[in-house]
């Protein structure tokens, strides 16, 4: 009999070759696969999905180029690391990503407490840092509850709209 | 100099700004909404920096966090390009009050040409020839309808925030007053949050001529000569070409002295552009001065072998413009390229450029954030890429534009390239025999038909 | 019994073929696999030679912009029609092609009798035409044995270098 | 003018002299060999015909297919780019026969050009500096050691046919005369057929700088001032800018009125080149003429704006030239980008090109005949795209260059650009400290070692 390893191979090599639906029986096996029409194309391409589609559709050697300036000069400063993107193992988790750009910090002010640390429970509501803007203070609430997993940014790091900040176990 | 300049706009413009900071190796932050993360000023500038969401109103006009980003990144000068925040005195403000330089005028400038009576007012003062209008802002229709009398019909009402021919309406008896008067201020109202009002005497096919002109800090202004903006639909350009077919000699030497008595009379910093009307007896009227680069800036730049941004920084940062004048050396010619169906009746269409292909050669220049694959947000505006073709005379810019038309290639989308096809071959448009009314009367045919 | 690897195999055989549907029932094996109508020809090309990849790769709008000139007033002279491209039902016919660019005659000179009509058995090294170029008359012989199924070419048309002149039952 | 003019070319030049047919309303056609059939200049010409398989011999030098198609379709003009038949008198003394014109030269011009020992005499006659050299071909070796004695070693022997670097040897004393002689004898024979040798002055480290002129039919000849090829490995010239940062306004003025002597000399008419070396004096001395477009005339065309290959045409069909010279309004690099390994010693990379993004904007053309997806053929050159770089000064346009580099992304196939990207650095090029040498003692740094 077929085991689970070959038919998941045969799957995935089927997958590229672009089909809608294959339907196997034989004496001991029965196998019914169906592929979404829309993804065909790409997975027939090469198999992964990818996630930028900018990667696809331009050449990828721009994306290379970033942080090469021109002038040799100029590479003096270093530019400042924004994202870190999510790792495959973290999606299970619940993201919570900055509403604002600013700059991230984990306490109200430099002599008080830390608002949240991973392993803590926290609830809907519940403040988990502030983002300062243009001397401001924002305090970002939570919007879900769990548990927070993972803190992803630096105290003190600079922020962008939409950068994940927390990783929460709900 | 800067260290780094801030790009708060996204498109072309960004690419355009970008490009000539490398070229003279200053640093470059773009920002972007999540909509333009796969823009090509994202990826050719230095660092790049979500501030929110596809909305402009939170991201490419959210004035706090462009503020942040130019502190979080160091940027010591922020260009705001065409459009979006480029004609706000709040925002010019607010950088200067962070110590963060803003490319382009002050404040003060950006208040005194945006607001168009106070404008009005200013040229008056100056002796800059303007179109016959009421004295400042009209309170009541009745007072409206006095002026309008006394300018005599037909007269332009018009709001004096308005831009982008909201607003305005054209008015050709007393029948019609009050009823165009209404429907006026309430789209300023909401377009502008300020309905104030004034009248104009209306020029009757005129031809929309603008003077580009650069002023440094130390109070020196010179002209850059003039481009043909009368192909417009709507109030929006279409194409653009210097020297204007319409132009004489003594005309562009008597404009370009206008243009640069208004921006000395305000003592303006930047290079800016004054937009006139000019009547059939040549006579001409100043409409008001855009405090920015245009989009059209192009054209100049190909005939005088300037880099209209490069000026821009360099006054920003302190320079001395020269003190002379800069005249066409060649002709040339911009097709403003928009993702709009031109054979239904210019309606936008975002989506996907599934295949692109740009002219090259001799005499031609593109600056287009597009790239086969791209998808055009619907949030923002139609236009994915300006053409310019240039030469030695009138004629040949013209064929040379017609052959770039025809090597250029998009496809998943629609777009004017047709539509410009059409505009090249016409036989007024070919002998330079047009006015700001040439599309009403131009007819699109479309090929399918 | 056909085993997983095996049905793979076929698999993607068949879906260079172009077709929507196979089912297969044998003894010891029941298969069906559907194709998406729209995309075999996207799936079919993942290895296969393409005639002409130039329409994949480059916007197809070059293609249709052959022959509308700038001028308008170019048009008036109608470019002459080279080639003809085979169709689906020829294949199974040799294809004797011209080896030069010129002028194809059916026969010698214009009191002389035709060399060969559709219908003729033909041999090795028979003249089938002549082809003028540069006031020379080239006699183009046969390279198969057969007999001509079709001739593709007008008398006194031109040709050019590699166009099919006559398809040959073998 | 001509009706219809078919381009016995491929690549960029083929689709170069297409633009300019579309512009002025020509119809036009492509040749091409099977090797070709995805090419652009098959897409954009009026009319493209098949000529043969790959092997240009078979293709592109193949003069009876060529004339044939002209004649199938009309054609009263040929226009054979650069290369191929372009220097060809035999092929010019065809189409004449056949009542086509020769866009280029008479047979007689070429081959009074083509001869380079004919050439010498004929410059000689008519005061045009040339190197000192051998009084006529050389007989024996003895007769060679002899006229080297004379002349003063180190000498260079030269293939009175040659070209391209072949048949060329650089002697520097007696005992290694008769060997290299020999060599280049046998290098002359195989590439050119013809053995017949003359000897030259060899000057140490000179600059290769040529002058474009152009020529009517009723004798008129002018200048477009000069061109800087002195980058250039194993005589393949890599980068060529203008003005030449060597070049004074008196050397522009001896060099451009010896360009008009020796085009006068032989009533030339067309477009054409005259290559001289300029020692570290500024002494100059006459090489050879090119009668034909050169690659690098782009940069010539993108500082007097003018459109050389519209010259051509208009020559050919018996327009007057005006009487005066043209001078650079500005400064122009071309970066020739090849489909070779600058890390591997330049090795030839056909292949297919799977990602394509071109440079633009401001003072940036591209003249280019690939797209993605193209298959570089392995039977032609390798040259994939020149790249034109403007701006008002040399500092500006080399740094729009390396911006336009930075742009540029090429995928699939190895390019020289990143070779460009280092020689734009190199602190002998931006001071403008070079001769032929340069690229002898320029090191590639491999990124990835």
């Amino acid at each position: 009999m077929a085991n689970l390893k070959e038919i998941q191979d045969f799957i995935r090599t089927v997958s590229k070759i672009g089909i809608s639906e294959v339907d196997v029986q034989t004496d001991d096996l029965k196998l019914n696969v169906k592929f979404p029409v829309g993804e065909i194309a790409a997975a027939a391409q090469g198999g992964d999905a990818i996630q930028f589609p900018y990667h696809m559709q331009i050449p990828s050697g721009i994306a290379q180029q970033m942080g090469t300036p021109v002038q040799a000069a100029a590479t003096a400063t270093t530019p400042i690391e924004f994202r870190q993107e999510a790792k495959e193992d973290e999606k299970k988790y619940l993201t919570i990503k900055s509403p604002m750009v600013g700059t991230f910090y984990r306490r109200p002010s430099p002599d008080k407490p830390i608002y949240v640390n991973v392993g803590d429970e926290i609830t809907k509501g519940k403040v988990l840092c502030v983002i300062e803007a243009m001397k401001l203070f924002n305090e970002i609430e939570a919007e879900v509850s769990g548990k927070i997993a993972k803190i992803l940014v630096e105290d003190g790091s600079p922020v962008e709209y939409d950068q994940p900040l927390f990783l929460v176990e709900p | 100099m800067f260290n780094k300049i801030l790009i708060a706009n996204r498109g072309e413009i960004a690419l355009r700004i970008i490009r000539t900071c490398k070229e003279m190796g200053i640093k470059t932050v773009a920002i972007y909404s999540t909509a333009d993360r796969d823009s090509l000023h994202v990826r050719f500038a230095d660092e790049a920096v979500c501030i929110g969401p596809a909305p402009s109103a939170q991201s490419y006009l959210n004035i706090p966090a462009i503020i942040s980003v130019a502190e979080l990144t160091n940027a010591d000068a922020i260009h705001p390009g065409y459009g979006f925040l480029s004609e706000n005195a709040k925002f010019a403000r607010i950088c200067t009050e962070h110590g963060i330089k803003f490319i382009g005028p002050t404040e003060e400038h950006i208040n005194k040409m945006g607001d168009k009576a106070t404008a009005r007012k200013t040229m008056i003062a100056n002796g800059v020839p303007i179109t016959p209008g009421s004295d400042g802002l009209i309170a009541t229709v009745e007072d409206g309808k006095r002026e309008a009398m006394r300018i005599g019909y037909p007269v332009m009402l018009k709001a004096t925030a308005g831009g982008g021919g909201k607003g305005m309406r054209v008015i050709r008896n007393e029948e019609e007053f009050e009823h165009l008067w209404n429907a006026a201020r309430q789209e300023a109202a909401a377009s502008f949050a300020n309905d104030a009002m004034f009248l104009e005497k209306f020029i009757e096919e005129p031809h929309h001529i603008e003077i580009q002109i650069a002023g440094d800090q130390y109070g020196n202004v010179c002209h850059l000569s003039e481009r043909d903006c009368s192909i417009q639909r709507r109030h929006q350009k279409l194409l653009e070409e210097t020297p204007s077919p319409f132009m004489t000699e003594q005309l562009r030497h008597k404009m370009g002295e206008a243009a640069i008595k208004a921006a000395k009379a305000i003592k303006y910093e930047g290079v800016g552009t004054c937009e006139f009307l000019v009547d059939k007896h040549r006579n001409f009227y100043f409409m008001e001065m855009n405090t920015r680069i245009q989009v059209e800036h192009g054209i100049t730049e190909e005939v005088t072998k300037l880099d209209l941004v490069k000026e821009q920084i360099m006054i920003a940062a302190g320079a001395k413009i020269s003190q002379r004048n800069y005249y066409p050396q060649a002709h040339a010619i911009e097709c403003r390229i928009n993702a709009e169906d031109p054979f239904n009746n210019f309606r936008p269409c975002p989506g996907q450029i599934t295949g692109l292909h740009l002219p090259g050669g001799n005499g031609i220049r593109v600056d287009t954030h597009v790239y086969t694959g791209y998808k055009i947000p619907a949030n923002y505006d139609s236009m994915i890429a300006k053409i310019v073709a240039v030469a030695q005379t009138r004629a040949e810019a013209i064929d040379k534009m017609r052959r770039a038309l025809f090597e250029l290639v998009i496809e998943g989308i629609k777009t004017t390239a047709p539509f410009h096809q059409q505009l090249l071959e016409d036989p007024n448009f070919r002998e330079g025999n047009y006015t700001t009314k040439f599309m009403e009367d131009f007819v699109i045919k479309n090929p399918e038909e």
